[in-house]
């Protein structure tokens, strides 16, 4: 190939940086990578990695997401580094972040604990309506009945949404869009009879009521989850269940 | 002792009126729209109550260019109202399941914009019916 | 428990409740609503302007099932309104919350109750 | 440095550590179980896996026929009992995932759908779209939350086994987050930690999977059995490796050359029908499939990416977009986001990738390896079953069958077994700890471990690829050596102790070197050719004589492994002729007219 055709492109990544043992606090580094066609964020900072700056921290596995690990805020919106490829952003430096809305923890590597208690909070599994054991077989479920749930059962734990929402934001406390799509994800499943005992654990303020109905949320879901649904739908729930609960047994409290 | 000292990046006081959240900001100011409008069919009511000197001078007001103008913002304002209603209302429902495929939430809000536009209408008509 | 479990219901439904039955009503009569009473009918346009004369007007206030639209009109739209307005007044963080729930709500339930006054006081 | 005690320890939280955990709490709800995952568990690479499990459900299949499948498939280098075992377990595990709240795809009358997949004769791989690693995870995880005796150790890095008196009694680990070590002893230990796809440049598999339980295990003394069995699947995205499920061809997709030929039928996978039909074309097993790719690209038959990967067609179009929406969602949306290809308008060009790590450390059928108390389940175990060639959707099945198993059988041990005692196995943990803090803080050579990555990678790829002979593998042994000599003077850029991921890197390097040093001998020493490992050079037959055997990976410390060799235990299905398409369906009307 003749020179000329080979001449390398590059393309600057502007990065978040921060080292709790060094840095006061976090400020941007700049890093120059060579570019090509096909290359996404992740590989641009798995390139920095490797051959610029290996202190550079960022978590990653799958590259095809649906690990969920990789996102991050790219040119300030939340998104995955694995499936944003460099060709699909405006020409011009790229700019990294840390997913907004979370402690850093170091450079893009951000607190998740919080997350992961807010999804066991919510009872994430079938608490079934009509026991059976395995050697009765299978539950029966219509494609309708999966239909009703399959989109909420797609999320992926990514936290896009968490970085989208201002509520959570202003109120870590707030449960939150993702954990909502799980819990509706169980709740509208034909098979799970637990709906009343989670949708009790989102009353509070803390809870369904910190949503002022961004929709943020569900714009940036790469996975189309739709949990500013699964948070509203529940907003509607709760309030009905407000004043109903009086006229179901054992329901007032 | 562990190094570790998580940074809490604070957020930005003005988020509401950048994008990507300037749109909900506006949507949620249309309620300042709607109490308006509240607020003049509730002081026509005062005046109302006060008698007809009074209402006579409500009805100066509904006259004047002011309020012209104002009706024709509060009507702009209104109809950003209903589209960003509808648009939201999907999310508050239940996934609704036709032929065993998720309704497309976009399909919803059209159908429920064009139901809200003939419910307008409708009244609208029954207005310049009775009024005639 | 996890801490994130909800054990204190919070008392929005309250609020938002009527702020949703607003919302819907002037979705759905809203622009109708402004063009009729507060741009048809005063410049006279497709509607004569006695449309919402003293006479006409006492009528209908005087009517139950009027009295139940204005009061449904009215205080629908301001709940509507307060809530809306309380919560974008938060985000700007605009005040203690107290006093911002003062400013809306309070005001919502002033309007409210004044106007049940108010339509009891033009009699049937 | 923490010391934690639990009764139970399992290392990997992915589908095998996940379903392990839970039958151990189900076992014995008084036990406490501590579960280590160096990622949160949902991002284990189980998430991944996209076709299917299979586990036989229609009438007209049969446990015998999946057993054959499975037995033929992996050329008959199969323990026929463990498969026997398998197979009947299978689908019982699957049921039991659908009572957890897998959303499996359904047939219209609400029954559980399956669809074919290579190499199996009648379909029964249960899927959920394709993302059914997805939800087999994500329901393991959730459900996982119920048992309050599981101590989850999300984000903990294991550096090292604990082991005295003849005995694994818990592991040293560490948590990137605070750069702290923690001692984690326990009366049984349980190895879920996955393959290690990740030795090898071009492959399906997540960062993470570096091979590290079966590094640990083998360190201590525990073979590591039939490691010369990587897996390359066909159909993977040029460059990045990233997978298309084969359920692509189990819906029906074709594999065109560069002329938009069915190039398979001039590999003994004839004949080309209209309708899919099982183990015949693009339904024939991997192994296969890729071996022909190779040698479409011999013949000048392929087309090259502009970076100079050379790939073939995929080709869905026939299959149109609403089918492909509603079974194959996950790859219509790689091809759109990584290619900007519409797969209902264009073929997705694909080339084979290191997918699947059919070794792995040797464990008996209870999943027992051969140091007491330690146990291994998944990708990183070798329980026998996939032989010399996994079957697609085989994997799966193995998490939750021999996850419970080793659950169970970790719990019936524990209970056995007297309390670790903290002394002693403190000390080694303590000795652990120092000798990863001197990788990372040593000032050696100034060697990085990103360049020997790539070199290990490369030279793994050009010695144990889909073809093989003994010069290269020579090779790529040499230069393992010297990678591994050269590793010794690493010099790491970060001395920080919070998510240093530098450091991480560069241990796990030192577990990827172990193991392809054991996939290198392993495959130089085996001179013959069966399923997954292929020989041009003089080796082209299979040798049922001298090599109807395991082979076994030992560890030798500064030294090359030590290769020797185990039976193979055969039950109810002699070696026969390997054969797939029309020739496949021949030779079994003539054992079926036999029997
Ligand atoms: C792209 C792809 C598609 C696939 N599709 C299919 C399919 O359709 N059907 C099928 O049957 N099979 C499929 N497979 C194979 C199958 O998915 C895997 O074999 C299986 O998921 C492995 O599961 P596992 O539980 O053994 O390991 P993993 O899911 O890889 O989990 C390993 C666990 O160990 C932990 N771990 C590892 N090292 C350490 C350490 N040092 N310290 C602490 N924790 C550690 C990790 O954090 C993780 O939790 C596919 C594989 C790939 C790559
Ligand atoms: S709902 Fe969407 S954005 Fe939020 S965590 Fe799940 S997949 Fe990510
Ligand atoms: S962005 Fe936040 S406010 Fe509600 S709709 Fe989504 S959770
Ligand atoms: S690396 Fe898994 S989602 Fe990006």
């Amino acid at each position: 190939m003749p020179e000329a055709a080979t001449a390398v492109k590059t393309v600057e990544l502007k990065i978040l940086r921060y080292r709790p043992a060094s840095d006061e606090r976090p400020a941007f580094g700049s890093f120059k990578v060579p570019y090509t066609e096909d290359m996404s964020v992740l590989e641009a900072l798995q390139t920095i990695k490797d051959t610029l700056d290996g202190t550079l921290s960022f978590r990653w596995s799958c590259r095809m997401a649906v690990c969920g690990s990789c996102g991050m805020m790219i040119n300030g919106k939340p998104q995955l580094a694995c499936n944003t490829l460099l060709r699909n952003l405006p020409p011009g430096p790229v700019t990294i972040e840390p997913l907004n809305n979370f402690p850093i923890e170091r450079d893009l590597v951000v607190s998740v604990g919080d997350f992961v208690k807010k999804i066991e909070s919510i009872y994430p599994y079938i608490i079934p309506k009509e026991p059976k054991t395995v050697a009765e077989g299978p539950y029966l479920q219509t494609p309708a009945q999966l239909a009703a749930y399959e989109s909420f059962s797609d999320c992926i734990n990514c936290m896009l949404c968490y970085a989208a929402c201002p509520q959570f934001g202003e109120n870590p406390n707030f449960i939150g869009p993702g954990a909502m799509a799980l819990l509706q994800r169980y709740n509208g499943d034909s098979r799970d009879g637990g709906q009343q005992k989670r949708l009790d654990t989102i009353h509070g303020e803390d809870g369904v009521w910190s949503c002022t109905a961004v929709g943020y949320c569900s714009e940036v879901c790469p996975k189309q989850v739709d949990p500013a649904n699964a948070v509203n739908q529940n907003k509607t729930n709760s309030a009905f269940d407000f004043f109903l609960r009086f006229l179901r047994p054992g329901g007032a409290r | 002792m562990s190094e570790r000292r998580p940074y809490r990046r604070p957020m930005s006081p003005t988020w509401w009126a950048n994008p990507p959240y300037r749109a909900y900001t506006l949507r949620e100011l249309t309620g300042v729209a709607v109490a308006i409008y509240g607020l003049v069919l509730f002081f026509g009511l005062v005046c109302l109550a006060l008698g007809p000197g009074a209402y006579d001078g409500y009805l100066a007001f509904l006259r004047s260019p002011f309020s012209i103008v104002l009706h024709l913002l509060l009507l702009a304002a209104m109809v950003y109202h209903v589209v960003t209603w509808f648009e939201t209302l999907p999310k508050t429902q239940p996934k609704l399941i036709v032929d065993g495929k998720p309704f497309p939430a976009k399909k919803m809000t059209d159908i429920a914009i064009k139901v809200g536009a003939g419910c307008s209408l409708v009244l609208l008509l029954i207005a310049i019916w009775v009024g005639r | 428990m996890s801490q994130f479990v909800q054990e204190k219901r919070s008392i929005s439904p309250l609020f938002w409740l009527p702020f949703g039955a607003g919302g819907m009503l002037s979705a759905l009569f809203g622009p109708a609503l402004i063009l009729i009473t507060g741009i048809l009918a005063p410049t006279g346009f497709l509607l004569p302007q006695s449309f919402e004369s003293y006479d006409h007007a006492r009528a209908f206030a005087q009517n139950p099932l009027g009295k139940l639209v204005l009061l449904a009109i009215i205080a629908l739209f301001l709940w509507h309104g307060a809530e809306r307005i309380f919560l974008t007044l938060k985000d700007m963080k605009a005040g203690p919350l107290l006093n911002l729930k003062y400013a809306t709500y309070g005001v919502a339930a002033a309007v409210t109750v004044v106007t049940v006054l108010l339509l009891l006081a033009v009699g049937f | 440095m923490d010391h934690i005690d639990a009764d139970v320890l399992i290392i990997g939280a992915g589908g095998a550590g996940l379903r392990a955990a839970i039958a151990a709490a189900e076992a014995d709800p008084s036990l406490t179980i501590a579960l280590v995952s160096k990622v949160l568990p949902m991002r284990s690479h189980t998430v991944a896996a996209e076709g299917g499990s299979a586990g036989v459900i229609q009438a007209h299949d049969s446990l015998e026929n999946h057993f054959n499948d499975t037995v033929h498939g992996g050329d008959w280098l199969c323990e026929q009992d463990v498969v026997e075992f398998f197979v009947e377990r299978c689908t019982p595990e699957l049921i039991q995932l659908e009572h957890w709240g897998c959303p499996w795809s359904r047939k219209p009358d609400g029954q559980i759908n399956v669809r074919a997949f290579g190499g199996m004769k009648i379909e029964r791989t249960w899927f959920a779209a394709d993302r059914s690693g997805f939800h087999i995870l994500h329901t393991l995880f959730q459900t996982s939350t119920k048992y309050p005796s599981i101590k989850r150790f999300d984000e903990y890095f294991c550096i090292d086994l604990l082991i005295d008196d003849g005995r694994a009694q818990g592991a040293t680990v560490f948590s990137p987050s605070t750069g702290e070590f923690t001692a984690i002893t326990a009366r049984a230990v349980i190895l879920a930690t996955g393959g290690a796809g990740r030795v090898f440049r071009q492959n399906t598999n997540g960062g993470i999977v570096t091979g590290d339980g079966m590094a640990l295990a083998y360190r201590h003394g525990v073979p590591l059995r039939d490691m010369e069995f990587m897996q390359y699947h066909p159909t993977c995205m040029p460059g990045t490796g990233i997978l298309f499920t084969e359920a692509c061809r189990g819906e029906g997709g074709h594999l065109l050359n560069k002329d938009g030929y069915r190039f398979l039928q001039d590999y003994g996978l004839g004949p080309v029908t209209a309708e899919p039909r099982n183990k015949t074309m693009e339904l024939g097993p991997r192994d296969r499939l890729s071996q022909a790719i190779w040698q479409e690209e011999r013949k000048g038959r392929t087309m090259t990416t502009p970076a100079g990967e050379s790939y073939v067609h995929l080709d869905l179009r026939h299959l149109g977009a609403a089918k492909l929406k509603e079974r194959l969602p996950l790859i219509c949306d790689l091809a759109e986001e990584f290619m900007g290809i519409d797969p209902a308008t264009a073929p997705i060009p694909v080339r084979p990738a290191v997918h699947y790590t059919m070794g792995g450390i040797e464990v008996d059928i209870r999943t027992a390896t051969t140091l007491a108390g330690l146990y291994a389940a998944g990708e990183c175990s070798s329980v026998g079953i996939h032989g010399a060639n996994r079957l697609g959707s085989n994997s799966l099945g193995e998490l939750t069958v021999f996850g419970h198993v080793a659950g169970d059988e970790a719990v019936k041990f524990a209970k056995g077994a007297p309390a670790a005692q903290g002394g002693k196995l403190l000390d080694q943990a303590k000795a652990s700890a120092a000798k990863v803090l001197g990788l990372r803080d040593q000032k050696g050579g100034g060697e990085r471990h990103a360049v020997l990555r790539k070199e290990m990678a490369t030279t793994m790829e050009k010695g144990c690829g889909i073809y093989r002979e003994a010069s290269e593998m020579q090779k790529t042994c040499d230069k393992l050596a010297e990678l591994k000599r050269r590793y010794r003077d690493i010099t790491l850029e970060d001395r920080s102790s919070v998510w240093n991921t530098d450091w991480i890197c560069a241990v796990e390097l030192g577990y990827q070197l172990d193991v392809a040093e054991a996939v290198a001998y392993s495959a130089l020493m085996r001179r013959e050719s069966r399923g997954a490992h292929q020989r041009i050079d003089g080796f082209e037959k299979r040798d049922d004589v001298n090599f109807l055997a395991h082979s076994l990976a030992n560890y030798r410390d500064g030294a090359a492994p030590e290769i020797s060799y185990g039976p193979v235990k055969i039950t109810k299905s002699q070696p026969g002729e390997r054969a797939y398409g029309a020739l496949g369906e021949a030779l079994e009307a003539k054992e079926a007219s036999h029997a």
